[in-house]
């Protein structure tokens, strides 16, 4: 099933620095992306996100390791020899070219024909619905103009794998939600590979089918949006996608399905996750992890979860109400939607056994 | 709002229409007649001494009164006429003409140089090929002097010609590096990502970015070794350039046909200087 | 009552440009602040926002109108006479003075004794929790702490008022939501009133106990959050705060309480708003607005208004789930918590009279 | 991952631990010794005569020929006791010191005028301010010498230093504007803002934040001053300057004494231009 890895890093490592203080921009990065998936690779600024792609359309060369375009080793290939396009963050339109000009460049490189280059570039340009704009120059278009004809430049010659470096952050809030619908669409339409570099997690969890958190030069976690945001692999992960209240415990009992965690006055129960790589053991001190919108106010039947606390701040953002609530271990937030009744007082909290996960199995770090 | 605010009054709504035409000041603006005087001041000493030679050239009199009575060519025709006036011109063109060339193509490659290869001692690489042009000349022009008559060597117009090479590299390296300092890493990857090849990410993608700040450095190197004096003298031999001619001839005093002449190499220089100006800040805008 | 408007800006207009091409950067613009409201201005860039906070800051000078301060005239006042002070969008901290040195300015031109000084420098250092950074350069202080030099620099001796320019823009999107809670706090304890410009809504939201929505140099409401998000004052405010499904239809029937809309084969009810601007008519265009978290899927209960629909999409971005519901009437997006059960399909739509809004009454724009 | 790939076999493994202190060339690194042969041609081409001309002045001999055969200070100590040299060495420290006052100021007027207020012609204003430094300087200097002639000026060191004054406003004038361009107008807001008065935000923000550019821009003005020759010879009376005496005794032959003298301006000069740089380059990074 080799066929299957369109792209693969293969425990691929970049060093920037000296040999004294090497810096690590990746380090043992092992990534398969299959064809046709839209693949995010998410993280902040310094996380090797960046370094990750640019690996993949030939502009470093690692230290370490192969990278694999189709089952070929491409590692030493330079980009003009890799069918690998990317959509810079800039956009990178030639400032000297029209559109038209800027989008036919890749096919005059490959020596096409006039014509067939003529035709093509009329039927790029209708597709991306900017049939008027061929004359124009780069500076004469807006933001999202800009992204388009940079899309197009990069998918006129159908490349295997579609690289894009964070396209969105140039633009406005509002378009940057219609541009990350239409780039969506344009993915499962031309049924290309998406690589798609962001620090933006609500992007990359609408947009990708998975997604590699990354932290300091390693992937942290591969999976699904739900995978990564429901059972994150560890702390980081869980701290890094979304917002989670924290308890800390001890490990009290283990059976084969859940776990209990005893804090100060209180226990809980976990489901445990049959493919987590965190080792539990009985006594260990744990973290466990609680989704603010998992935790139920005042439920109405008996949940095997409980707490009580002070409802003392409540935060309204439209679509969602943060309630702050303080309990002996300590505050923790829930969410609802915006138009919920809620009022500061006395509360009862609960939770499922598998609405929480231990994240952290020793709280002495 | 509350209730019970105080409807605004009609005194206060008539006083406050907006004024046609006004359009306000900004706060720190000051009275400009400090600075209306202060330019006049040195406008008038900079720019004057220029009038009075541009009407000399055109004066129908030998000698410069005010009102003029009358106006001629005659000075440019008589210089014209010159024929040492006329090889001077000459000389000068070819010497300017290979200078630019070679102070051009040099600059280019050093400016590449420094934009992309990171090197050990690049600051210093790049400060030692400025420091020419900010040495006082009659330093370098004894220095290269004594250097080429200990390798006997005949001076002539190659020898200027040398000298101007090194004076016009750092003058062309000003806008090259200026403009290479702008241009974004991106659009070379982009070129080499949509499949060119690095001699044509060069030509498709590099030089038309920077082909204006080329003409620029060229105009600017040409216009330098056009009115180079000081390193001239040291260099040349038998051969004068047209400024050491005029040179030569203000020993006895100013004539209206060197005022001419000086006129003509003021005219282009400005020209050439306003137009290089012009090329390198239409790009960069 | 006149006390009571701290800040108040009667008709204000200011405009840049030519006689011959006017450019409006505020239109009659009038507002009041109370004291100790943490008031915000929202707005895109464009809007008027910034302009209004540099015409109360007294760095512009209006062609038309009055600003006033504690009821006194301030609106030819230079920024030196005006006991408000700003915290700037690049925090503006002068690069060659310390910490100490920056957070003492305002009190070395009040002429303050330097024993004095120096007792309030400490207590402002340790109030910020940054005792430590004293002798520190700005430059050598990462983007949090360079906000709370501003803060502190700005706070010390006690303004009237503080006006903050984004000042959460320059950072980090994780330090964001830190520093967010930590201004609200302050503005809390110290009960002094805040005028903040931001674009950001859930900024906006999450701060303020009132909002003035900006546009073209136009206020166009003023509102609590709640206010602004459920009761939009127009079709602008409606699209702007807040993500929200349109209904077209016409004034089918008017009573006091409700109004009927007529679309292609269906019928709505809406809750009117008493104090409502728009002027519903019989017989009238008219756009009905629902917020997407308002809409129920698959009701219990039978709800008034009903559409029924096929779920095309489900998008997943953790705390929330939304879904994209093809109707006769037009897609329409339906949001709710993440980790609800959701399934493409035939579904049935329903709300209730006061979970929508008639936000504009003529179609025919 | 998909449970069936096959495993990363050893033979792969081993082939790819990092070499120490391996840290790789970008992809666009070419090899470097085009580019160090290219530099030892300029550089030697630039900076052997000059090394020429400080071997000679330690040379021993009047005549120099490689190797050396011995080191002598004796050629300094006989320019410092040349009276006429002594005297015009005075004279380029009293123009050059009085000039670079002068320019200075202006420039910073200039500067401010040109930063802080739109008026209109605001950019003709600074290409003209700009103009006399890339002009030819014996057109300038020819013009001058007419102004002040037809004026009835006796020409002094008074003339030679106003002549100075022009070409040090536009060297004066680039690092101010280049820094005052930096100024984030937001830190004069502040200190409005905070309670500063007008005078005040001058003293306390915006001139801490040019400092290093005024003193760079009054460096370069004294550079300039202290090595011009061409106005100089048009605008100078008795008095001689420094270079103008070196360019006089030249005319004859190099002297060890005259090649003792330019190294000492030659080092003089780089030292003002390398620090001058320095603190332009330290505040601005």
């Amino acid at each position: 099933m080799k066929d299957q890895r369109l792209v693969y890093l293969d425990r691929v490592s970049k060093v920037y620095g000296t040999a004294a203080h090497p810096v690590y921009a990746m380090r043992e990065v092992t990534l398969d992306v299959q064809p046709g998936e839209f693949f995010s690779l998410l993280g902040s600024s310094g996380s090797g996100k960046t370094t990750t792609l640019r690996l993949i359309g030939g502009f470093e060369l690692p230290e370490a390791g192969h990278v694999y375009l189709g089952g070929k080793d491409v590692t030493q290939l330079p980009a003009y020899r890799r069918d690998v396009h990317t959509v810079f963050q800039s956009y990178a339109l030639f400032p000297h070219m029209t559109v038209v000009e800027n989008i036919a460049y890749p096919l005059k490189l490959a020596k096409e024909p006039q014509s067939a280059i003529a035709e093509r570039v009329q039927e790029t340009l209708k597709m991306f619905r900017i049939p008027d704009l061929g004359d124009r120059r780069p500076a004469q278009l807006s933001g999202g103009q800009q992204q388009r004809v940079a899309l197009a430049r990069a998918l006129i010659n159908r490349p295997k794998v579609l690289l894009l470096d964070e396209p969105l952050s140039a633009l406005d809030a509002k378009i940057r939600e219609e541009v990350r619908q239409e780039l969506r669409a344009l993915q499962q339409e031309t049924n290309l590979t998406f690589i798609y570099v962001t620090h933006d997690q609500e992007e990359a969890m609408a947009l990708s089918d998975r997604i590699a958190v990354m932290h300091n030069g390693q992937v942290k976690q591969v999976g699904t949006p739900r995978e990564i945001y429901n059972h994150p692999a560890d702390l980081f992960v869980a701290q890094f996608v979304g917002k989670a209240n924290f308890l800390q415990g001890a490990i009290a009992d283990l059976s084969d399905t859940t776990a209990t965690l005893q804090t100060q006055g209180a226990s809980f129960t976990v489901h445990r996750q049959p493919n987590a790589a965190i080792p539990l053991q009985k006594g260990t001190d744990a973290t466990l992890m609680i989704r603010p919108e998992r935790l139920q106010l005042n439920p109405d039947t008996a949940l095997p979860n409980r707490l009580s606390g002070q409802l003392t701040h409540l935060t309204y953002i439209g679509q969602l109400l943060e309630a702050t609530i303080e309990t002996p271990l300590g505050t923790l937030r829930v969410t609802q939607l915006g138009h919920t009744a809620l009022q500061p007082g006395e509360v009862e909290l609960g939770w499922n056994p598998d609405d929480c996960q231990i994240v952290d199995y020793s709280a002495t770090r | 709002m509350s209730e019970s605010l105080p409807a605004p009054s009609a005194t206060v709504q008539t006083s406050i229409p907006t004024e046609s035409g006004m359009v306000p000041q900004p706060r720190s603006a000051r009275p400009s007649w400090l600075l209306a005087g202060w330019a006049t001041l040195v406008f008038g000493f900079l720019y004057l001494p220029i009038a009075v030679l541009v009407m000399m050239s055109f004066n129908d009199s030998r000698i410069l009164a005010l009102p003029i009575r009358g106006l001629t060519f005659d000075w440019y025709i008589t210089a014209l006429q010159d024929e040492p006036l006329r090889d001077s011109l000459w000389n000068s063109l070819k010497v300017a003409g290979i200078a630019t060339v070679l102070a051009t193509v040099f600059g280019l490659l050093a400016a590449f140089a420094i934009y992309r290869y990171r090197f050990p001692g690049r600051s210093a690489f790049r400060i030692a090929l400025n420091l020419p042009i900010l040495l006082p000349g009659i330093v370098t022009g004894v220095a290269m002097l004594a250097f080429f008559s200990d390798l006997g060597f005949g001076l002539s117009l190659g020898t200027v010609i040398l000298g101007h090479v090194v004076f016009g590299i750092p003058v062309a390296l000003g806008p090259l590096l200026t403009r290479l300092g702008q241009f974004p890493r991106s659009l070379e990857e982009a070129a080499y990502d949509l499949g060119a090849k690095p001699a044509q990410v060069f030509l498709d993608v590099v030089f038309p970015y920077i082909r204006s700040a080329v003409i620029a450095a060229a105009l600017l190197a040409f216009t330098l070794s056009f009115d180079e004096v000081v390193v001239t003298i040291f260099l040349t031999g038998r051969d004068n350039t047209l400024p050491m001619e005029i040179w030569g001839r203000l020993r006895t005093s100013i004539t209206p046909e060197i005022a001419a002449i000086a006129t003509v190499v003021l005219l282009t220089s400005t020209v050439l200087v306003l137009l290089s100006q012009r090329i390198s800040a239409r790009d960069s805008a």
